[in-house]
């Protein structure tokens, strides 16, 4: 499988009263074509951050410098920003944590819907254009599980509970086939069962279209089987990235250790026993630790922790620590 | 829609309800004699005063008296003015038009300019051309309008001769006056030199018609581009550039109307400001309007056209902020919903 | 960024000159800035100069007139008249073939007739009139200067003669038949008036024989004439004759610079004298027998009392008001009658200003301490007043010196008029200009008993041996018995101050270069049927 | 001690307006009734809107019943009586900023309740602040922060801190450990766990989490559409759901290693 | 009582409303607002002592005088006079007694019972609070001006009516504002746990809901404060307020009008002190506004 969107080192610096602030410090993130990745991060970790600089959404405070931040070959950075939109809108797609917050609230659901169709290939003109439109609109939200389709249509995003706003996002990043589909966080804030609807939704488009997909997260239990390959960050930082199952059953670096266990994955807790956990706080972008930034948190740390630990590869895995919880065979 | 309407004509009604009982007291207030002040019907002793006395029920409750009030209300019976003993309801359709001509006119003119500057300042933020006009929008916002029209008038009119110093149009142009409104009297006048006359009357009306517009002009530069800011700080506006919708149509077809939508709602107030304007403005250009002839109605206490200029312009701001209303909710229909929940 | 543009725009707009005006409205146009509105249409029910420069000599015409300048009377509407029974009995032929005006609201079928006399004087004369009481009812003219009392009755003898017979022979009956209040109305338009039951249009609506007629009045705003295409001496060369309503002085002024003017009531000459013109502007003066005055309300305490009049008198520095208001462009007075009359005397009782004086007359009147006093000032520029405010102003300033702490009040002018005739005022600041040139008419209109209940006497000063003064005066035939008797009189009054004499002004006008024939009769009026403007004329 | 806390019948409905007289009821709570021991810990689950929120502000004595009784010890809570029910019962708020004030210290605003139900002087009161302070984990100093110098953490301790201080029995929750991240929730919880172990304080939590409610919960309460469907320990709801919702809500996501 | 956190911790934190304020304090042109309108009160407080003349002094050899640096004008008369021949300077001195004294004065008046009735609705539920409002909200709409305006038709014009017309007219905004303030800070979650820690309801009045909306008052007190001054001004300048000799400014300005052409100078003055201190006033209010927005954030 080929690459399709690689970043090497990215990193990105905010001006702020007080100098230049690395909130993402020299992250690494290769996405397959046809894959779902999963992005775990805890707030304050920059995921979304990079899912905005991968989108092309940067403030003129941001300065960003990578190696690399290639879409299929196509250096980003180096475009100007209508190349780099006209990418975006053909290429990718986000969807986001509150969905109805991201429509226009001022216009019908079939009116955004229709402007997303206008960007179709398609010509058509007059009554012809308005009834392939409402009929590609019929399509899109029946693909997305939506059956009432005129009420959607007439409401506007107030009025949709934030499940159907959420799969009129999908409908919206399904209307010209993106190969990239950015999520952040898309059902953290909704019941049990919209949520699983919508990660169905999700992986469906992945499954019938092979759109590659990134997921962004701030709690593991949230993923799904799916899931190829998860990253987790903390504090900017990359700690670990590798094959779901690999990760999860083995992992690498404390910080991915800790993360199961506090979320309840590693069975060996018994109800009302206390967790395991990180000491101390995430810290705050004015007070970032200098080298590993989970250094003063890590139950691992020691000295030499103030030195940034290089990215180590093992097989299909990467990850970032002095003192890795597996063995690397010398070899490699 | 029809809900929304139908309970923000309620709450109109019993506005205007509030408000006749508010005038309706003045005429007890006002020094003097409250039938006199009420109807312009001077002298006790004669024969048309009592008339007016049984009419208006002034010897019976207060209820009555009321009743009686509201009902020549309706009928478009305001009194007579005390000075000149004329109808005030059909002097006040005059004044009306004229006051109606630059409101309409500045509003037009502030939304003009103050859309295009506004959002040029929001999309130019912290650059020179915004300092430029926030600047001076602070300042012009700061400035007594009566003050700024003395200037205008000086620099204008004598120093420049680009505009005559008061007044609606020439006097010498005799056009019938039907509605107040210069421009439209002129249109529809049958006099031969109609294309001269209209050009002096516009003449006559750019000058005022700036001074009027200016304060809502300055608010609404302010307002627009601190909504703009804001709406662009917004998802949605992002998830349209994600989209890869052009800037044009962002500002355009989501941008704009999103940030309308605060500033029309603030409408009503700026409404208000204009016609504290007009008021100045009528006097100090001797615009034959609703404000200066409310104001010359206090110098000459005569309290029935007081009350008619007063009842006029209170209506027209309440109409206006009834009309914004129903616009905003036609146009943004989930602000509707809000209020009901209410 | 947009303005300067939209500037542009406008001036372009605007053309190659400010106001280029349709051409013929221009030629055949005039517009008057006048200072107020007229109180009514018809000069019989009002004194003010507002009123009588708006219509006496535009919409009416008089049966004789008053030439100044050869100081004769000379016919008008009756083209000869004679006396009878020792001059108790006055004779006019009427002018045949005089038309009234034709208007949108009445077409005359006859000329004027003597019925048309015998109407517009026995509606005043007569209590019981059918229009007497139309309008308020209130002649103040008549009844100021005594006319009411003199004619006994008016006859039409045919329909072109009319008698008036008078109750005794009085030397002033033809002046004041000249004056600008013995106007001529339509008894046809009367009749319809009544027929239609809106007889109150007759003073609003008005018909005259006038050169003029009226075509609009729209209050606070203008008042439009048209010319009289049919008036008996010949149509007026202005077609259009406006006058446009224009209180502030100021304003009037720089709209006569800037063109919007053609003529201007109450220049402020001094300020007109200071500067250079592109448009010339011409400043005409003519002499007016007017007189400023301060007036108290003698019904009112303290100013009961002559001791406190004369205290005021003493506390205001009148040199310093002439030099201040009038700029020096007006004399100061010493007495009721103004240096050209010949009654004229430099009064013994001067008050020069004193305010020592002023203190010691205030504390023998028992208000060692001052008191708390009002003074009226008109909103609006009179002939003998070119600012009231700002006298008022001055007086109050000197008022404080003595411990007298006053308060302005002002009004618009017709409310100001009706309120001091109610009597509302402790003191105003006032003036009377004469309707004719008898001494007489200086002193009944502002002092008599008979004026204080018509509203023309602002001091409400009520004296029985001052009217029996005057009386005397007036039916006296000498003319040296007369004028000892009128400095008697000037004596009197000036001891007892009901009012302080201010100044007498000269009367000013201002016009466009190209603007000739506006005539201003020295005893009040102004004249635009031989006004035209010039075509060309060479700067 | 039985009958600790006992609900008895209680509902909550809001009033939607249709049209001018016509009105929608809709049930937020209807007709609850459960008892819980003294030192037990109960979840209440159930999808958004199914209630949860209400019924824990119902307790709280944010909201007022329409009808039915909360009785403690046997002694019926009356609404607005904020002075006697807060010595008894102390909720936690979900989000530690919104529910500081920002223009206060948090020593100031912790002593408000002490302030209001003890007679000790100013200094026992201080001294007090600062061990509670110290139980749930902070510092002194912390005393003379203002709300917006802290973390979310540092936060939700101190959100802690006020339902302690007056060694309340009941503590409520809605959502309180929801919306931390995973590290810092995992702190919370063990300060929670050490807090019920010291102080034997009855907790009553809602949650969408079904991991955090299998760790905490003793028994659990689900509800849906305002009706309790079931309440039993959480064992048994484990094992063996009565609803096919139960299973669901506590079914732990779609991960199996 | 401080010893024992000043042994862990010697910096004392700043409040969110000294941050506030620091913002504020940062902005140089919101300094130089800040000392242009110290001057114009000192001007106010001290004008007998700065002021060269009695406001009232007429002097008759020196009528409408223009400026010093005039060629006509003369050192004596900085600002030249005025056509009664007082002096311009003297007379803006004293004029700022009418033109902010009396304004802030009302502004004050009308902020305590604002406030006040403010507080009290917004801590009052349902009928009486909502048509409060909606009353409110009719008063709003009609222009302070007209409303003083029609005050003064009432009372007729003179110092005291004018002051009592502004302080009428400012109160609704009070009302409304801290109503509308009070409303929204009362279901916020601070207040619901402080109401649940037992307070009182004057406790919770005063110490926790007040200082959340001081920022509100005190924007709204600028606003109300140019208001009144321009409202002041206008009634003085349409005839309607303060009377003569008293030198209002806006009451010098309509009588500058009448020498608009011949001395336009007089216009300058009053106009320019009129414009500084509203301006002053209102870039103060911006800028607070702006602060709090920033803080907010």
């Amino acid at each position: 499988m080929s690459i399709i969107l690689d970043i090497r080192n990215l990193t990105i610096a905010l001006e702020t009263p007080s100098g230049l602030t690395k909130v993402l410090d020299g992250f690494n993130l290769q996405l397959e074509e046809g894959e779902i990745h999963t992005l775990v991060g805890e707030s304050g970790s920059g995921k979304t951050l990079l899912a905005k600089a991968i989108l092309g959404f940067i403030q003129p405070k941001w300065r960003i410098t990578a190696d690399r931040l290639w879409w299929r070959q196509q250096d980003l950075l180096a475009m100007d920003t209508a190349q780099r939109r006209l990418i975006t809108g053909q290429d990718m797609a986000m969807i986001f944590q509150n969905p109805a917050s991201y429509l226009d609230p001022y216009l019908r659901i079939g009116r955004q819907l229709s402007e997303v169709i206008a960007r179709h290939p398609h010509r058509w003109r007059g009554a012809q254009r308005r009834r392939q439109h409402r009929q590609l609109i019929v399509e899109l939200l029946q693909r997305v599980g939506i059956d009432d389709i005129d009420a959607v249509c007439n409401s506007y995003p107030l009025q949709l509970s934030d499940g159907v706003a959420q799969k009129i996002s999908v409908a919206m990043a399904l209307a010209h086939r993106p190969k990239l589909l950015v999520a952040d966080e898309p059902a953290s804030a909704m019941g049990q069962y919209t949520r699983s609807q919508i990660y169905e939704q999700l992986f469906r488009l992945n499954t019938e279209y092979g759109m590659t997909m990134l997921m962004i997260t701030q709690d593991l239990t949230t993923m799904m089987q799916q899931t190829q390959r998860l990253s987790l960050i903390y504090s900017g930082q990359l700690m670990e990235v590798g094959p779901l199952k690999q990760v999860l059953t083995e992992p690498a670096h404390p910080y991915t250790d800790a993360m199961l266990k506090m979320s309840f994955l590693d069975s060996t807790h018994p109800p009302k026993t206390k967790l395991p956990t990180l000491p101390g706080s995430i810290p705050t972008s004015q007070s970032l630790p200098i080298g590993c930034r989970l250094g003063p948190r890590c139950p691992k740390a020691q000295r030499i922790c103030v030195q940034r630990p290089e990215l180590t590869t093992v097989q299909q895995r990467q990850f970032a620590c002095h003192f890795p919880l597996i063995e690397i065979s010398p070899h490699e | 829609m029809f809900r929304y309407s139908l309970s923000r004509i309620l709450l109109f009604s019993i506005t205007l309800w509030l408000l006749s009982i508010f005038t309706f007291a003045l005429n007890y207030w006002y020094p003097g004699d409250p039938l006199t002040n009420m109807s312009g019907v001077v002298g006790e002793m004669t024969t048309a005063y009592q008339q007016e006395s049984i009419n208006r029920a002034m010897d019976s409750t207060i209820f009555r008296q009321y009743g009686q009030y509201i009902a020549h209300l309706v009928e478009g019976n305001w009194g007579i003015s005390l000075s000149t003993q004329e109808p005030v309801f059909t002097a006040m359709r005059h004044h009306l038009g004229a006051s109606l001509e630059l409101i309409i006119l500045g509003s037009a003119v502030a939304i003009v300019l103050g859309l295009p500057l506004g959002t040029y300042a929001a999309l130019r933020q912290r650059q020179w051309q915004d300092k430029l006009i926030m600047t001076l929008s602070l300042s012009t916002y700061s400035i007594p309008v009566f003050w700024f029209a003395q200037l205008a008038i000086l620099l204008f009119a004598i120093q420049l001769g680009w505009s005559p110093i008061a007044g609606q149009i020439h006097p010498l142009y005799a056009i019938e006056t039907q509605t107040g409104s210069i421009l439209l009297d002129i249109i529809l006048s049958d006099v031969e030199y109609r294309g001269a006359a209209f050009i002096n009357a516009l003449q006559h009306l750019w000058l005022p018609t700036l001074v009027v517009a200016l304060i809502p002009l300055t608010m609404l530069i302010r307002m627009i581009r601190s909504a703009v800011l804001d709406t662009l700080q917004l998802n949605h506006i992002k998830a349209a550039r994600v989209r890869g919708l052009s800037d044009t149509t962002i500002l355009f077809k989501h941008v704009l109307p999103t940030a309308i939508q605060p500033v029309l709602r603030e409408a009503g107030l700026q409404f208000s400001v204009l016609v504290t304007n007009i008021i100045i403005v009528e006097v100090v250009f001797n615009w034959p309007g609703l404000g200066g002839w409310l104001v010359k109605s206090i110098f000459e206490r005569d309290y029935p056209v007081l009350q008619g200029g007063l009842l006029c312009l209170a209506m027209l701001i309440l109409v206006a902020n009834f009309t914004i209303d129903l616009l905003h909710a036609w146009r943004y229909p989930q602000t509707r919903d809000v209020i009901d929940a209410d | 960024m947009k303005t300067p543009l939209l500037l542009a725009a406008l001036s372009l707009l605007a053309g190659c000159g400010p106001l280029e005006l349709h051409q013929d409205i221009n030629r055949d146009g005039l517009v008057f800035c006048s200072e107020g509105n007229p109180e009514s249409f018809n000069p019989q029910l009002d004194t003010s100069g507002t009123t009588v420069d708006a219509t006496s000599a535009q919409l009416y015409d008089r049966l004789i007139e008053y030439d100044a300048e050869q100081q004769t009377f000379v016919p008008s509407l009756a083209h000869k008249w004679e006396t009878f029974d020792g001059g108790r009995r006055y004779r006019f032929h009427l002018r045949p073939n005089v038309q009234f005006h034709q208007t949108d609201w009445f077409t005359p079928t006859r000329p004027l007739q003597a019925s048309d006399v015998v109407f517009s004087f026995t509606r005043w004369l007569d209590p019981h009139h059918d229009y007497h009481k139309v309008n308020g009812g209130q002649y103040p003219f008549f009844r100021a200067s005594g006319l009411m009392r003199l004619i006994e009755r008016v006859e039409s003898v045919n329909s072109t003669t009319v008698d008036f017979v008078l109750t005794r022979v009085d030397s002033s009956f033809l002046a004041n038949l000249a004056t600008d209040f013995a106007v001529i109305l339509s008894a046809e338009y009367a009749q319809q008036l009544t027929q239609q039951g809106t007889p109150e249009l007759l003073d609003r609506h008005p018909i005259g024989t006038g050169p003029f007629q009226f075509i609009e009045f729209r209050k606070d705003l203008l008042i439009r004439y048209g010319a009289n295409a049919n008036y008996w001496q010949g149509a007026p060369a202005i077609k259009h004759l406006v006058y446009s309503i224009t209180p502030n002085a100021n304003k009037r002024m720089l709209k006569l610079i800037t063109g919007e003017c053609d003529v201007i009531a109450y220049p402020l000459v001094t300020q007109l004298e200071q500067r250079d013109y592109k448009p010339p502007v011409k400043v005409t003066q003519t002499s007016s027998p007017n007189i400023a005055f301060w007036a108290f309300n003698t019904e009112r305490p303290p100013f009961d009392q002559a001791l406190v009049r004369q205290a005021l008198a003493h506390a205001i520095n009148r040199p310093a008001i002439v030099q201040t208001i009038y700029n020096g462009q007006a004399q100061l007075a010493t007495g009721m009658l103004p240096s050209t009359s010949w009654a004229y005397q430099p009064s013994a009782t001067d008050y020069p200003y004193d305010p020592k004086r002023a203190r010691e007359l205030l504390r023998q009147a028992g208000y060692p301490n001052g008191f708390a006093m009002t003074i009226w000032a008109a909103p609006i520029q009179r002939v003998y007043n070119p600012n009231a405010l700002r006298m008022a102003e001055l007086i109050q300033a000197d008022l404080a010196q003595i411990g007298v702490t006053a308060s302005i009040v002002s009004y618009e002018w017709n409310t100001f008029r009706q309120r001091l005739a109610r009597g509302e005022h402790d003191t105003a600041l006032v003036g009377w200009v004469a309707d004719n040139a008898d001494p007489d008419n200086f002193l009944r209109p502002t002092l008599s008993c008979s004026a204080a209940r018509s509203g023309t006497n602002r001091a409400l000063w009520c004296d029985a041996d001052f009217d029996q003064q005057l009386l005397s005066a007036i039916q006296s035939t000498d003319p040296q018995d007369r004028q000892r008797r009128y400095q008697a009189i000037e004596t009197y009054v000036m001891q007892q101050v009901p009012l302080v004499p201010i100044a007498s002004s000269l009367r000013f006008q201002a016009h466009q270069h190209n603007i000739f024939g506006v005539e201003l009769p020295p005893y009040g009026g102004i004249r635009f049927v031989n006004a035209r403007r010039a075509e060309h004329v060479p700067l | 001690m039985n009958n600790h806390l006992h609900i008895h019948n209680l509902t909550k409905y809001y009033v939607k307006q249709l049209g001018w007289l016509k009105q929608q009821r809709i049930c937020a709570l209807d007709a609850i009734s459960f008892t819980v021991k003294q030192g037990e810990t109960i979840a209440v689950i159930g999808e958004t809107g199914s209630g949860k929120s209400t019924l824990i502000k119902l307790i709280a004595g944010i909201e007022t019943p329409h009808a039915g009784t909360i009785t403690l010890n046997g002694l019926q809570l009356k609404p607005y009586d904020y002075a006697s029910r807060c010595c008894h019962i102390r909720m936690i708020f979900q989000d530690g900023l919104a529910s500081l004030d920002p223009q206060r210290t948090i020593g100031q605003q912790l002593l408000e309740p002490l302030w209001f139900n003890t007679r000790w002087t100013v200094t026992e009161q201080r001294e007090y602040v600062l061990n509670t302070l110290q139980k749930v984990g902070l510092l002194p100093e912390h005393f003379d922060f203002y709300p917006h110098m802290l973390a979310s953490g540092q936060l939700a301790r101190v959100s802690i801190a006020r339902a302690i201080l007056l060694n309340p029995q009941v503590i409520v929750a809605d959502e309180a450990l929801g919306a931390l991240d995973p590290s810092i929730r995992a702190q919370i919880i063990n300060l929670l766990i050490d807090l019920k172990e010291e102080m034997g304080v009855t907790l009553v939590f809602a949650s969408h989490s079904p991991e955090i409610v299998r760790h905490l919960a003793d028994k659990i309460l689900v509800l849906h559409h305002g009706k309790m469907i079931e309440f039993d320990t959480t064992t048994t709801l484990i094992t063996n759901p009565q609803q096919s919702l139960t299973r669901s809500l506590l079914h732990t996501g779609n991960l199996t290693i | 009582m401080q010893t024992k956190s000043n042994i862990f911790y010697q910096f004392r934190a700043p409040s969110p409303r000294q941050l506030i304020w620091r913002q504020f304090n940062d902005n140089p042109i919101v300094v130089t607002a800040y000392y242009v309108l110290a001057i114009i009160m000192l001007a106010m407080l001290f004008a007998p002592i700065l002021a060269p003349y009695s406001p009232e002094q007429q002097f008759n050899d020196a009528i409408s005088l223009p400026p010093a640096w005039h060629p006509e004008g003369e050192m004596r008369f900085v600002f030249g006079t005025d056509d009664l021949g007082r002096d311009i300077l003297s007379r803006v001195l004293y004029g700022a007694r009418y033109s902010l004294g009396y304004p802030l004065l009302a502004t004050i008046i009308a902020a305590v019972i604002g406030i006040t009735i403010g507080a009290w609705a917004g801590m009052s539920r349902g009928v009486q609070s909502s048509t409060l409002t909606h009353f409110l909200d009719v008063v709003l709409s009609i222009p302070s001006l007209l409303l003083a305006l029609v005050i003064v038709a009432i009372l007729g014009p003179t110092l005291h009516t004018v002051m009592i017309a502004i302080t009428l007219v400012l109160i609704p905004q009070f009302i409304h504002s801290v109503h509308n303030a009070f409303y929204t800070e009362r279901s916020k979650e601070y207040v619901i746990a402080s109401k649940l820690n037992g307070c009182s309801r004057n406790y919770l009045l005063r110490r926790v809901i007040f200082p959340n909306i001081t920022s509100v008052v005190v924007i709204q007190f600028t606003y109300a404060l140019s208001t009144a001054i321009l409202d002041i001004a206008a009634l003085g300048f349409l005839g309607l307020g303060v009377q003569a000799p008293a030198p209002e400014w806006g009451t010098m300005l309509a009588r500058s009008m009448e020498h608009m052409y011949l001395s336009p100078w007089s216009m300058l003055l009053p106009g320019v002190a009129l414009f500084m201190t509203v301006l002053t006033i209102n870039i103060l209010g911006d800028s607070l506004h702006r602060a709090i927005q920033q803080q907010d954030r």
